[in-house]
């Protein structure tokens, strides 16, 4: 079933990239997409460290949206900051639990922390992540378990 | 008047753009210390980049560039914060830490076991 | 292993994909810029990213150093094959129009293609034995060093 | 539009390079080489347009690949002095599962 989704991606991924609907083209970009998912099953077979794709898809989209919007509203606050004449920096190093399950929704919620300007994660652990914020106020840990819950929402068998 | 709308989208969309790029740059120079200096990169790392990217696709409009310029985004969506954190993580491994804020106290992770190195400028 | 989480999940995802895009580069050489070494070297990064993160004995297991080695001399043998073959069907060494003789333009496209695999096979494998030898090189660290 | 797009690009990458050149931690110096890339895409990106030939657009996708790989390359070499295994790195991995 991963094996077909994946496929079905790759195979999807070469024909737009390829823009030439020649049979050969196509043939070689079918051989291409099993030697790709060869050569990943080998991967997955030799470190035993699956990537299981358990998000829920309008979910996704719909959080995408969402942290767009975010990715704005912080961007705004940091440009703030840089042009600033006295720069009110207060940078912070602190702890953010997290409540996802599988490791690509983790994976997703720290890369949402780091897009967004102004919180970056250190360090993963596996109770939760170490941030750090250039601008710290108490609302940025009120905005990350929010932020939190929306990535948990995402999970397939997630609340929502 | 369609076509007008469009370059005005397209118009506005690669000078934010190009603002948040500066703007980032900026930041990478003036911000004081290496921690506050990874903020400023992610400004011209997402606003920057997604402005300009969704700009380039408005204006080639619907084609196989702007697959590309979308395959392109996805990727640098991906694996910018990604090297992001690895400079981070690696700056914070190798014993480089914040400055605090005024009245703030760090939570200290547990000392690691490598041999905190000294920051010498290389 | 927590501490790698982020990079492990990314590379993962990306690992397939850098694959297909080496191949699309490899296939598209004459539509677009790219070709055999482009996609040899785009080829290698894959490897070479998997090893950083993994480390080089996991790269190892899946991309053993005996196949590395053995494609740098296949590449060169689909090359130089080429050639032969055209020369046995009559024509010149590496001779395109041998391969369809009433459409030379066709087997100009045929030969670079053959070419131009060669390249990528012989520039996968010869990447990668280079990463190979400088990350076997044993890390002598010491504490009083950095 | 485009032409001040690359300005800007530009602007961006001399303001960047100044880091390189002056970030006093090797840090510091890895994050300007990691947004000099970032840059350097966008640039390939716009100047596609600029001239007309938007098929650099694969070499733009290529050199985000290679600035990411080359990124985590950088790190770990002056991590651990290799690229390949270090045997007390993994060790201290697999002990913290």
């Amino acid at each position: 079933m991963r094996t077909i989704g994946a496929f079905v991606f790759l195979i999807a991924l070469w024909l737009l990239l390829s823009g030439i609907y020649k049979p050969m083209i196509i043939g070689f970009g079918a051989a291409s997409v099993l030697v790709a998912l060869l050569v990943v099953r080998r991967m997955d077979g030799v470190d035993e460290d699956r990537v299981d794709q358990q998000l829920d898809a309008v979910a996704s989209i719909k959080y995408f949206f969402w942290l767009m919007a975010e990715i704005a509203k912080a961007n705004w606050n940091v440009t703030k900051v840089i042009l600033a004449p006295r720069m009110p920096i207060r940078q912070h190093l602190f702890a953010v639990p997290h409540s996802q399950k599988t490791d690509l929704a983790q994976v997703v919620f720290a890369n949402s922390i780091t897009l967004t300007p102004g919180t970056i994660t250190v360090e993963t652990e596996s109770d939760g992540f170490l941030v750090h914020a250039v601008a710290y106020s108490t609302d940025d840990r009120a905005a990350l378990a929010d932020m939190n819950r929306r990535v948990a929402a995402i999970e397939r068998g997630g609340s929502a | 008047m369609a076509e007008m709308l469009i370059a005005g989208i397209v118009w506005v969309l690669i000078v934010s753009g190009a603002f948040f790029t500066v703007i980032g740059a900026i930041g990478i120079v003036r911000f004081p210390d290496f921690w506050s200096r990874l903020h400023a990169a992610s400004v011209s790392d997402s606003a920057g980049m997604i402005l300009l990217l969704a700009g380039m696709c408005v204006f080639a409009g619907w084609s196989l560039i702007t697959v590309k310029l979308i395959v392109i985004g996805v990727v640098l969506f991906i694996t910018g914060p990604t090297s992001t954190h690895a400079v981070a993580n690696a700056a914070l491994v190798s014993g480089l830490r914040p400055p605090e804020g005024k009245g703030l106290t760090g939570t200290e992770p547990e000392p690691l076991p490598d041999p905190a190195a000294e920051t010498t400028p290389i | 292993m927590r501490h790698h989480l982020i990079l492990r999940v990314v590379t993962k995802l990306l690992v397939g994909c850098i694959i297909l895009f080496a191949f699309y580069v490899q296939f598209h050489g004459d539509f677009s810029p790219g070709g055999g070494f482009q996609a040899g070297v785009i080829m290698a990064v894959a490897f070479i990213l998997y090893g950083i993160v993994f480390g080089l004995r996991k790269v190892q297991a899946v991309f053993p150093p005996w196949v590395v080695h053995k494609m740098v001399a296949l590449g060169v043998l689909i090359y130089a094959g080429t050639g032969v073959v055209s020369l046995f069907l009559g024509y010149g060494f590496l001779d395109y129009g041998a391969f369809a003789p009433h459409h030379p333009s066709h087997g100009q496209h045929y030969g670079i293609l053959a070419v131009e695999f060669g390249v990528g096979v012989t520039v996968t494998g010869v990447m990668v034995a280079i990463y190979y030898a400088f990350a076997a090189r044993p890390a002598r660290l010491s504490d009083e060093e950095w | 539009m485009f032409v001040l797009a690359t300005i800007a690009v530009f602007a961006a990458m001399l303001l960047v390079l100044y880091r390189l050149y002056a970030g006093p931690t090797l840090y510091d110096r890895v994050l300007a080489v990691n947004a000099f890339g970032t840059h350097t895409v966008l640039l390939i990106g716009i100047m596609g347009f600029l001239s007309g030939r938007p098929e650099f657009l694969d070499i733009a996708l290529l050199y985000a690949l290679i600035n990411f790989v080359g990124t985590i390359a950088i790190l770990k070499f002056f991590r651990y002095r290799a690229i390949g295994d270090v045997l007390h790195a993994s060790a201290e991995d697999e002990g913290e599962t």
